[in-house]
């Protein structure tokens, strides 16, 4: 039985291609196959959020995606947020609110986020706290976090 | 001049009850020594060799002493054994 | 002092590692990949107690990949060391066992064997292999059942040292303790009001979000290096050296990037188990990463409790005694967090006669680690409830009451010394004042709750080195694992210092070998203790400087002034910039510090809540935290660490707990099932910062981040009351808890 | 985690005849939020896994006002609340396609995984079952009907035989005077699983002041979804309102059969089903008169 597939695929606008076995989730594909460990294991179950990915510019959990399935998809990653190095204005916001801690569930939050502001780009709080919370967060109580998403918004 | 040391309760069984003694000595370790002279055992309660039993810490006029038993005691102190816990 | 006084501490600025963590760059635990690296994976116990009558690892052995498996038998034998691992008293054979199981299993989930493989899937696949043959003892979860004469026993030698005297019987019962001041009988004599009452609370996990990881090489040379997500790199270093009965020197430890910790990460878990497989694997470095499960069944949590308070107060609202009972459960080996909830339970009180008893009992759970003023928020819960139904009892209003009878300067701890400097009585006028308090609440089943908390800190030793570099800034070299911002409360404190901008400084956290001797970052010490070495680098590199000026000049020493990052003399002037560019001799200096005066910590909340009276859940509208914070360095960080430890505690307060089957096994061992809060469980928390400064530091520091853990449950615990005259006294005060009381009590829809 | 093959299927056809070929070692992955944990966890074993998304008709999703709604059964859940149509006309659908797992569970998660994992406690099975919707279920040949209410049988276990599998969902246009809603009941506010789901759906007369019809259906109080026709029988002739709402909350209460487990106890769930189906029916009706 052959055990490894190629995939073609697009990461942060890069045609890619990878060898995995179809058992490898696309959070170890990106991990451990092409060192994008931006994308966190937090709970391997689809419960933290801090694997989240752009898939099509649908927010999923890479967890939850086989690496198989990524077969000419388009993935967004917290590596391709920064452009030409700016950061995205989310990011930005993110340090400036002092929106993480120890940073391990930040990079979900900003995928979430994101994914959040191109769907509306004028959320309330109760939508921005809907919205995120599939991501966990376990330092700040969420309150900076959701500032910074609201802040974002506002200076978009 | 002597020291104020404050016997903790669970140690109060080898003082007879007593709660505050009055002993001398230059150092936490001196000031130990003192008071097991009176009251033989304390030494072993609070003591592990050379040094204050893992979860002990002295404090010294309210501050927990850095030095242990080497602790310099220049004035008139107030002393007490008092668990050590840092936290998470 | 005024925060005008300062240029640097008390702004915002960005942290240093931020953009590394924004852009994914960070690297944690389970981002280390080093040539060659193989992948462990640790096989755990199916039972709540039982004899390990044998382990078969031959088919585990044969499955292709697989490069060695170990057990317990690959742990040199540990005596009886009774060690002080910094965060906590352990006893090395315990932890021994605990890393990997010797010859029972005491709880779901005890680590017994570990395979190194090719991939992680070989790995998992090998560790199912692996034949284990159990002899099922019966179990025991709970911390008064284990007490009891027939209970099952779990660890033959243990023997209760009783307020200091060893027992000869087996028992669960590993230490009974006891504060003790005054008269107790005379204090409840002179009470008008007395109340008494019971609580229980679950055990609770520190939910970090990044699991624990480690990569581990024996080398050939037999050093052991080590690189994993940790508190402390010196605690895993002297915890390697003592489990593996090696030298601590041949241990070299470099700390990642750390998801979090809250006191769950000051232990070693994984890292010793990943050298002996990579000695066995043929000096091949090896990661070993837990799932969320794994974290769940084999690290933290901290203890559920049952405690007991009884408390007397006068008409007038003075407290005249209190006592209490207070059983931790530790978990299968001793080392509960009940000798700090003894200290915490009556903390921010004046009390002449009081009495607490404190057990530390085993039980077939995972052994218990610090978590966020471990023990503290059980404590609270139980006395902060009493206290507003004392002063429902007397009709004071519960802030009023508190003032009335606050510890401040001078005053006795329930444990004896005197507490320095504190700014409990400002902390609850701060919240007394606060809009929120007086603030008109108005509906149904809507009620407010305060509670106040105590925690001690700690100081603890710390060092740094930094040198100057040519173009004006200066390397900060520091040992202190950066979990929320410390990196720029260090920066700052040595701009300050120095007299030159944060951005001139360039911190950097390095490991075992890089550093002098550093505790953990736990105790709330790291921006005061680590502060203090690095106020201390910055007086040898000013004085340094000086020389170096004074040379320059060709001038006495003592001619050069320096202040705001500008040397002087007789007219002439260098700033720090210049003078660093001009060095002939480098200036590169190194502090070490042990400072002891390090003060506790208080914090008020204030929380809304709505209950939905016919379910049970618990809405929480509006949530205030107001804690003395000594001097903020950073303000914004401060605020996180009081919304985050007030987030922990509502979800301590009302859904998380460890759930059993009636086999004693860990049934909600994920994040679906055990529940943390989500954004759509919080409010904003809303933060008052308090600023007394400690004088036991130079810029007047004082720990922040434990104490906001302290009150939220009792809080909770107290607004569910106004909004519904029902008293919860057992955590978690979930919908199914809510709801059962409320229908007990008939409480109208 | 286990290895296996991955196909993926160009058709129905195709499909069908690797599941009928593989005979009970091959699973169906639509959006995999369920599989691939199964799988991880050792729950199933598999050795092959047949991605559907590539099949057209299990991807579609469209409505017909004659024909209804018809859902593909590996359409996500975001493409469905985020269709104005169905949000007009299925409410008690959109209230469960929105609250099933967070947004990222929904940018995978579809409907005909959540009815095939066949957990008693799944949020749409529920919603399915008011709104009348029948599964089509797919064999090599042929295709045959099954309403939504009995597709379970077990947790974890349904009607599919060897090689079938549940090619879409299909839901009949909702009349005017018609409203449904699904309420579950989960501690937190968001990444839980139902303690009680109940949908509840009622079709008024012209005047909206009666009930002709109505369906109560309910989550996470027996071994599978319970659909308990003598609750909503109960209301036909009656005039909405608290009277009636708890006459069906009661029946409704009767019918439960709940266990004591992590997520909550038997008493609590008893009591949650009668403070749920008043209030789902409630909102049904006010929808229904909208």
């Amino acid at each position: 039985m052959k055990s490894r597939v190629i995939v073609s695929t697009t990461i942060n606008g890069e045609p890619t291609e990878f060898l995995c076995e179809p058992r490898q989730s696309l959070l170890e594909v990106l991990r451990d196959v092409l060192g994008l460990t931006g994308a966190k294991e937090g709970c391997n179950n689809g419960n933290c959020g801090a694997c989240n990915v752009l898939m099509d510019g649908v927010l999923v959990n890479s967890c939850l995606v086989l690496g198989v399935e990524a077969e000419s998809h388009r993935i967004e990653t917290v590596e391709g947020l920064a452009v030409n190095g700016k950061l995205h204005p989310l990011q930005q916001k993110f340090l400036e609110h002092a929106a993480l801690q120890c940073g391990i569930c930040t990079p979900g939050f900003l995928l979430s986020a994101k994914a959040l502001l191109d769907h509306n780009p004028d959320p309330s709080e109760a939508e921005v706290r809907h919205w995120l919370a599939g991501n966990l967060c376990r330092c700040t109580g969420y309150d900076k976090i959701v500032r910074a998403v609201l802040d974002a918004a506002d200076s978009a | 001049m002597p020291h104020d040391v404050w016997i903790p309760p669970v140690h109060r069984d080898l003082t007879h009850g007593v709660e505050r003694v009055a002993v001398d000595g230059s150092t936490i370790g001196a000031v130990i020594e003192a008071l097991d002279a009176q009251f033989p055992g304390l030494a072993a309660r609070l003591t592990d060799g050379d040094r204050l039993r893992p979860g002990i810490a002295a404090a010294v006029n309210g501050v927990v002493a850095s030095r242990g038993l080497r602790q310099k005691l220049t004035d008139a102190s107030e002393i007490h054994f008092v668990p050590a816990m840092a936290g998470g | 002092m005024t925060s005008s006084q300062y240029k640097v501490i008390g702004s915002r600025p960005l942290r240093p590692d931020g953009v590394d963590k924004v852009t994914g760059r960070a690297v944690y635990g389970a981002d280390v990949k080093l040539p060659g690296m193989l992948h462990g994976k640790i096989l755990r116990s199916p039972h709540a107690h039982a004899r390990i009558v044998s382990i078969d690892v031959s088919a585990a052995q044969a499955l292709p990949g697989v490069r060695a498996v170990v057990t317990a038998r690959e742990l040199p034998s540990v005596g009886d060391t009774v060690t002080d691992l910094g965060e906590s008293v352990v006893n090395l054979r315990y932890m021994s066992n605990n890393i990997l199981a010797h010859d029972k299993v005491l709880y779901h989930g005890h680590a017994i064997a570990a395979v190194a493989a090719d991939n992680p899937h070989i790995a998992e696949e090998a560790a199912r292999l692996i034949k284990v043959t159990y002899e099922v003892l019966p179990h025991v979860l709970d911390g008064r059942a284990a007490m009891a004469a027939n209970a099952p026993i779990l660890l033959p030698d243990l023997r209760t040292n009783e307020l200091g005297k060893q027992g000869s019987s087996q028992t669960n019962v590993a230490e009974h303790i006891r504060h003790q001041r005054g008269d107790l009988a005379a204090g409840f004599a002179a009470a008008d009001v007395i109340v008494e009452r019971e609580f229980h609370t679950a055990t609770v996990h520190q939910g970090y979000v990044e699991p624990h990881a480690a990569v581990a090489l024996w080398n050939e040379d037999d050093q052991i290096l080590v690189w994993c997500s940790t508190q402390g790199s010196f605690g895993v270093q002297e915890q390697m050296a003592e489990l593996l009965q090696v030298p601590p020197s041949r241990v070299v430890v470099t700390p990642t990037e750390i998801g979090g910790g809250f006191g769950g990460k000051n232990s070693v878990y994984l890292e010793p188990v990943a050298a002996l497989l990579s000695r066995k694997a043929g000096h091949r470095p090896v990661k070993m990463t837990m799932t969320r499960a794994e974290v769940l069944f084999g690290t933290g949590p901290t203890s559920g409790s049952y405690i007991r308070v009884k408390m007397g107060a006068t008409r007038d609202g003075t407290l005249t005694a209190a006592e209490a009972e207070m059983i931790y459960e530790a978990g299968a080996f001793p080392g509960s967090p009940v000798g700090a909830g003894c200290g915490v339970l009556f903390g921010p009180y004046k009390l002449e006669n009081v009495q607490v008893d404190g057990y530390d009992v085993v039980v077939n759970r995972p052994k218990s680690a610090a978590y966020r003023a471990p023990g503290g928020t059980n404590a609270a819960f139980a006395a902060e409830a009493v206290v507003d139904e004392l002063t429902e009892k007397l009709g004071i209003d519960p802030i009023a009451f508190r003032l009335h009878n606050a510890v401040r300067e001078g005053d006795r701890r329930a444990d004896g010394p005197e507490l320095p400097r504190i700014g409990f009585i400002e902390t609850l006028e701060a919240a007394r004042d606060h809009a929120h308090y007086s603030a008109p609440l108005p509906g149904k089943q809507r009620g407010r709750g305060v509670a106040a908390g105590f925690w001690f800190n700690w100081g603890g030793k710390s060092s740094a080195s930094a040198s100057v570099n040519a173009d004006g800034t200066v390397n900060l070299v520091e040992g202190s694992t950066d979990i929320g911002g410390s990196r720029a409360s260090l920066a700052m404190q040595l701009a300050e210092t120095l007299g030159i901008p944060y951005a001139d400084i360039r911190p950097q956290v390095v490991g075992t070998a890089g550093v002098g001797y550093n505790e953990g970052t736990y105790g709330s010490r790291t921006t005061f203790s680590t502060g203090w070495a690095v106020y201390e680098l910055g007086k040898k590199i000013l004085d340094e400087m000086r020389q170096r000026a004074a040379t320059h000049w060709d001038v006495p020493v003592d001619g050069v002034t320096v202040q705001d990052g500008t040397f002087a003399h007789n007219g002439d002037s260098m700033s720090f910039r210049e003078l660093a560019g001009q060095l002939e001799v480098p200036v590169s200096v190194s502090a070490s510090v042990f400072p002891s005066g390090f003060g506790p910590s208080f914090a008020v909340h204030i929380v809304d809540v709505e209950v939905d009276v016919e379910t049970g859940k618990v809405e929480i509208l509006r949530y205030t935290a107001v804690q003395d914070v000594g001097k903020a360095i950073h303000p914004a960080y401060v605020e996180g660490q009081l919304q985050g430890g007030a987030a922990q505690g509502v979800g301590w307060a009302l859904n998380e707990e460890y759930v059993y089957d009636d086999k004693g096994r860990l049934v909600n061992a994920s994040l679906l099932d055990y529940r943390m809060p989500t954004a759509l469980d919080l409010p904003m928390i809303d933060t008052v910062l308090v600023e007394v400064a400690n004088p036991g530091h130079p810029y007047g520091v004082r720990g922040v981040g434990e104490v906001p853990i302290v009150p939220p449950a009792a809080a909770l615990a107290n607004a569910i009351y106004q909004a519904t005259g029902v008293r919860m006294t057992e955590l978690p005060m979930s919908p199914a808890r809510v709801s059962a009381a409320l229908l007990a009590a008939a409480v109208p829809a | 985690m286990q290895q296996f093959r991955y196909i993926r299927a160009h058709n129905v056809e195709h499909a069908a005849t690797l599941l009928l070929q593989h005979d009970g070692r091959a699973r169906i992955l639509a959006g995999g939020t369920d599989l691939i944990v199964a799988l991880r966890e050792r729950r199933l074993e598999t050795e092959l896994v047949i991605d559907i998304k590539g099949i057209p008709e299990v991807s579609e999703l469209s409505f017909d006002p004659v024909e209804g709604l018809r859902i593909g059964s590996s359409v996500p859940c975001h493409r469905i609340y985020n269709d104005a149509t169905i949000v007009a006309k299925y409410p008690g659908l959109i209230d469960a396609a929105s609250l099933i797992g967070g947004i990222q569970i929904q940018g995978r998660a579809s409907l005909g995984g959540n009815l095939c994992n066949a957990s008693p406690a799944a949020d749409s099975i529920p919603a399915l079952i008011v709104h009348g919707a029948i599964c089509d279920i797919a064999l090599p040949q042929t295709r045959r009907r099954v309403p939504v209410e009995a597709f379970c049988t077990a947790p974890g276990k349904t009607v599919l035989e060897r090689g079938e599998f549940l090619a879409s969902l299909h839901l009949p246009p909702p009349p005017p005077g018609f409203g449904a809603a699904y309420l579950r009941f989960i501690p937190r506010n968001e990444m839980d699983i139902a303690v009680v789901g109940v949908g509840a759906s009622v079709q008024l007369d012209e005047s909206r002041q009666r009930i002709t019809a109505a369906r109560i259906a309910l989550g996470a109080v027996a071994p599978t979804p319970l659909f308990v026709q003598e609750a909503g029988d109960a209301l036909i002739g009656a005039e909405p309102g608290d009277e009636a709402f708890a006459r069906a909350a009661a029946i409704a209460q009767a019918a439960a059969r709940p266990i004591s487990d992590m997520r909550g106890t038997a008493e609590h769930r008893r009591h949650l089903v009668g403070v749920l189906t008043r209030r789902a029916l409630a909102i049904a009706v006010e929808r229904a008169r909208k």
